[in-house]
């Protein structure tokens, strides 16, 4: 019995300090990303001119700075959305299932177009 | 050739289910319907459940050879298990192997939104207090004396509130009793509706539950992105034996934020999660067959399992909302203690529940959010508790 | 050769009696159902009051009572559908490839949304 | 220097396919290219037959190293095929431990709509009939005396209709002639349209043809959801053998039917089905390699299976039909003997053909949905006789 | 080196062989088809009468023979396509990233479909 | 009870990462986040590199037990794999058993057009010079004196732009420099457009750049169906050791043309293909972990891979260019020069990279679709060559 309260101890222990060591690291890292966001946000409309000329990019770079939760869609949507789930929430507070928001990636091989792509393109 | 057919039809049928069945079988067979009823008419889990219940059921009619339990007494030889394992044997190999769980947490990874976890870290301790569950379960199962350290800490595993950790540990220290354990977690975690109100409305008076939180700061695609990198770096730094699972489930994660993986992210979550479902359910209910259950003293062990789960449940919710309270004290009242019920995991039911108690106390009152923060932070608690315990009992 | 036509009778014995015990079982259970079915058609009434009080129920159970083999589909859509097939059933009998009515099931995960929600209902 | 470039490309050339090919090589290579014009051109079973015509084809390239029979000679040594295998060694692996059928079988039960059979359980009389098939052709290959038992047994499975049965058995009796028997099955499952009909017109009368049948009878939910589960009991206690295989479709029909767990159905009919029908159909090819096939006698062999392969659809075809004539008697003409003939299962091509002909009869007889009742009782049915085989000659 | 020089030289030749063997092979048999091709272009009206005649044929034969890159894509559709294209090409030369022209194959298991054709099929 | 306390959590730190971590690990690990930013932010071929990145992160977290580089060295034991392997051990089995790498060319094979090819044959001729960057790059990296005629075979293949290929053929010859030679392949695979275009530049004239080819003619289905049979059989003949990735990517793309298959077609390229994809790249990135890296002269060798990777893709882009060269000549000024570089393979990046350095001399120049075909010619090509480097030094 004394083992099994040892561990019981051990092992809330280690599992507060992990998640402790964790919540520190999140605080940290949230700090950093949100200055240097603070400082690009000033710096955007010099770097957009320079980058333009920077040379070949084939994709273009992900903007991972954007803070947003919503991944972009548009006010209307949202507008539709937030009133299908007001609707919902009146109703019941248990059911509450929401279709989740999302767009489907696109991700067919561009290689496959490529035949019918040419042969549209004599088309034009 | 009368008497020849007679003498065949006469072994066929000494060769048949209905010659060799037992009560045992007949016992488990019933239970595997109710619980097939449980997760269909009910949906209980459905998702592990029909599978499990599926297995233990078909791994209890007798002489089907799809699972031989006997192969996998040690020492274990995967060449005779090659040579002479059923279906299920063979797909069983990936539970005992240690390949399943993690791949399930891949795609639960790639379903979960952290965000709400990063934008209030100090979810994390709500997380982290509702795996006293576990803890304090385990102090009771080795008090009953009926239990190895190695079966208690299976067991205490179901205050996780999460299937695939609860089978990935019961597989590695006790897969004796995998079945059982597997059971009563799923069935649990669908009863998280029933057993968590009582407890949060007993523990909160309802000013508390009243508090409405704060709107929760938006946060960054990089926050995101970074998060599952961190989290794999600091738990598996601290506790290694976590590595399968913590590093799955961020890797699964990365997937879905990172933004660039989408073909990986949708796989993770669905061809793949849904296969080794498949496979992962029906040979866990499979292990709850006759041949391996039929030692003594099984049945008492069986009884105190459903009745250590329930305890584990109820004193997880309990530390939760109680650490939700001390939260709530020194945050002057700004933290709705019921979010820390939510701390057991169970996603994304128990998160529900917050929201649905909360809300009847407060109409006004959404929770949701904040106790999704919680929630997905006692996925990371309880696979780290599972660390510990494989790295003190494994 | 005696061996063979023995296996022959018995193969043929066995599969006639397991088909036989299944049509048995059909029959029984269906019969069951049935009965059941028609109780609670009766009853169902009465329980749609008490039940609305139980508590908390988070998912809605799932209606496995009632005999619809169309899945809810609506009669407008049926009516679509019937014309289709008359019409493929008139031109060929080979050929007849109807294509499945079928709902995509949604199975998107509850907590992705879960951020996205909040987010929106603040602005409610 | 010119020394050792020309002694590096004759030893290249050396090693190179063309001068190691055999005249069976090119023999069945040219068999392999006949077949993928069937499944390509001609539509005959392509899900199976391209995957299986290509195997079929690498494997007779030489020296590709691909597959190595001789590493599947008794007894086997899983380690070695690790060690020694090549990639087709190693998903055949699948085919060996009997992993692969049940898989599709699970997919299959996805996919299978039990209604029919549930409004009208008397179909299952005209799918055990027409298993006759099976035991009539293992007679006749035992009468030629060229065939062990489990070769016999396994050529006559056959006419049961249904490939991945057909594998499963001929996996675990006769590994030898799983090429052959697995082309012959589905080669005779897509030519079911030339077979069947002269076989139905020569045995019913037109009177019989044209018999219109009774609207089946709206099947419930619950009696859908209780139909595999019970299915699964009954034959599985009657003859555990059949488990995996039946086991496998019914756990795939409950997915479909309880409606809980549509993610599941959903991989278990897409991309598992799939995965394992593109390594079940390769690795079944390249076992008709020439390496496998080379023994005196083969040709005869070859020969006979394609005869008794005949033999078994024909005779299954016209017991089904000869039943459902004496149904039509008992039930006082209501019944439609045409049915009986989709009895051989090839799901749905034979209920197509029992729509078809009736319908030639006469324009208003829509029998499709009454065929599919015999026609799914067919696979049940051809399972079980799978079982029965394995069990005898196992 | 006088064995690494070997290897670069036999490589080279043997990469070569293969290559020039493909292109031999391809010459011949695109030779071949488009002859066959020719020819039965001439003889398709007659053929095309015989055929319906030959019985059952449950599934119809695909048209392999038909020389066509676009799938039977409609003419609308290819042109509203090679707008979109013609648009890309002109913005940027590297961010091409057109999507693929395809459509969604049906699966779908006709059995799936039986119980609830017949039921349709008996309220005609 | 305190000084109990005490021990145990001093055991638990001192197997905690922390304590055993090392400073080549801290390396690596930096390394692992590097790549992670350039797969997610620079978008270099994420859907392997985030993989990658990820495996050898947390195979340089200190005893997670996920891989165990030991269990690898010869000879290997696969029954002590199973025992005492880690989860990335386990999957790690596909690699090292060359399943993985010939899955991902099924499914490259099922998104791959080789219409363009077929169009115009002579492509190949510029898929096949493209191939010199791998030979002449293993003259290179035997003329340093540092690696084995093995390992220099690996380092080479890196010039084939082919990432499978490349892992593939190093799991065989060299599993040592695994880690370090994907990493190189697929970061210069995403390197393609900045590499090639100052070569393509330097090499051709302004007229050469500004031909604008003729249109390439129709291609019709049958010639597209036929063509990965008859370069399986070619191919496989000449060169049988190449057969599992050729055949493969062949078997793949006859699913694609053939059209009745249409479901084995979708899941080869997503479901398989993602799956194989995700267990490829986190075990190939597991293996660039400290345990394994850290013998004497690692550096200087890692060093001399990122070198003769530069090397090899530049001067497959000039023998490509080069030889496209001779072909404008021998053509009469037809044949556009830049679109030899796309021999290399990296599809489609190089042949994007043709049409964008083509466009820019010309704006009505559209060479995507004829750079496809010398594109697709250089994924046979490289594995033509992979073939011959087994063939000579396996
Ligand atoms: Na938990
Ligand atoms: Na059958
Ligand atoms: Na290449």
């Amino acid at each position: 019995m004394k083992d099994a309260l040892n561990l019981a101890i051990i092992g809330t222990t280690v599992v507060f300090a992990s998640l402790v060591l964790i919540i520190i690291c999140i605080k940290i890292y949230t700090a950093i990303v949100a200055m240097i966001n603070n400082r690009n946000n000033k710096s955007i409309n010099k770097n957009n001119d320079s980058d333009s000329g920077k040379g070949i990019s084939v994709h273009s770079t992900t903007n991972v700075n954007s803070s947003s939760s919503l991944d972009g869609l548009s006010p209307e949507l949202i507008a539709v959305i937030t009133a299908a789930i007001a609707a919902c929430m009146d109703s019941s507070g248990a059911g509450l299932q929401v279709k989740s928001i999302k767009r489907i990636g696109h991700n067919t091989p561009i290689w496959n177009v490529a035949g019918r792509n040419e042969h549209i393109l004599s088309k034009i | 050739m009368w008497q020849a057919f007679v003498n065949a039809i006469t072994k066929l049928a000494s060769e048949s289910g209905f010659a060799n069945i037992t009560y045992l079988n007949l016992v488990l067979i019933s239970i595997a319907l109710v619980f097939l009823y449980l997760a269909i008419v009910k949906n209980y889990e459905p998702l592990l459940l029909v599978p499990i219940a599926f297995g233990m059921l078909i791994a209890n009619l007798p002489l089907g050879g799809l699972m031989n339990p006997s192969l996998w007494d040690d020492p274990i030889s995967f060449e005779a298990i090659l040579h002479e394992g059923g279906l299920l044997d063979l797909l069983y190999l990936g539970v005992k192997l240690g390949i399943y769980p993690p791949l399930i947490f891949l795609g639960i990874g790639a379903m979960t939104d952290f965000g709400p976890l990063i934008a209030n870290p100090k979810s994390l301790l709500l997380g982290a207090a509702a795996q006293f569950g576990i803890f304090g379960t385990y102090i009771g199962a080795m008090a009953l004396g009926i239990f190895t350290p190695q079966q208690a800490g299976s067991i205490s595993i179901i205050g996780g509130a999460d299937g695939p950790t609860a089978i990935w540990l019961t597989s590695k220290l006790a897969p004796e009793l995998l079945g059982p354990i597997a059971l009563a977690a799923y069935s649990y975690m669908a009863l998280v509706p029933i057993i968590q109100p009582p407890i949060m409305k007993a523990l909160t008076t309802k000013k508390e539950r009243e508090v409405v939180m704060q709107q929760l700061r938006p946060v960054s695609k990089t926050e995101k992105i970074l998060f599952p990198i961190i989290v794999t770096i600091i738990v598996v730094l601290i506790i290694p034996s976590a590595a399968p699972l913590v590093a799955m489930l961020m890797l699964g994660n990365l997937f879905k934020e990172c933004g660039v993986v989408e073909r990986l992210s949708d796989t993770a979550q669905n061809a793949l999660t849904n296969i080794i479902t498949i496979f992962l359910g029906l040979t866990v209910g499979a292990t709850a067959s006759a041949d391996k259950l039929s030692q003594p003293g099984f049945g008492l062990q069986a009884l105190s399992i459903i009745l250590l789960g329930l305890i584990a449940f109820s004193v997880g919710t309990a530390a939760g909302v109680l650490f939700g309270k001390v939260m709530y004290k020194f945050s002057g009242g700004k933290i709705n203690p019921l979010i820390g019920s939510a701390g057991v995991s169970a996603v994304p039911m128990a998160a529900r529940v917050s929201q649905v108690v909360g809300q009847k106390a407060n109409p006004q009152n959404f929770l949701l959010m904040h106790a999704m923060g919680p929630n997905v932070a006692g996925v990371i608690g309880s696979a780290v508790a599972a660390g510990v315990l494989l790295s003190i009992l494994g």
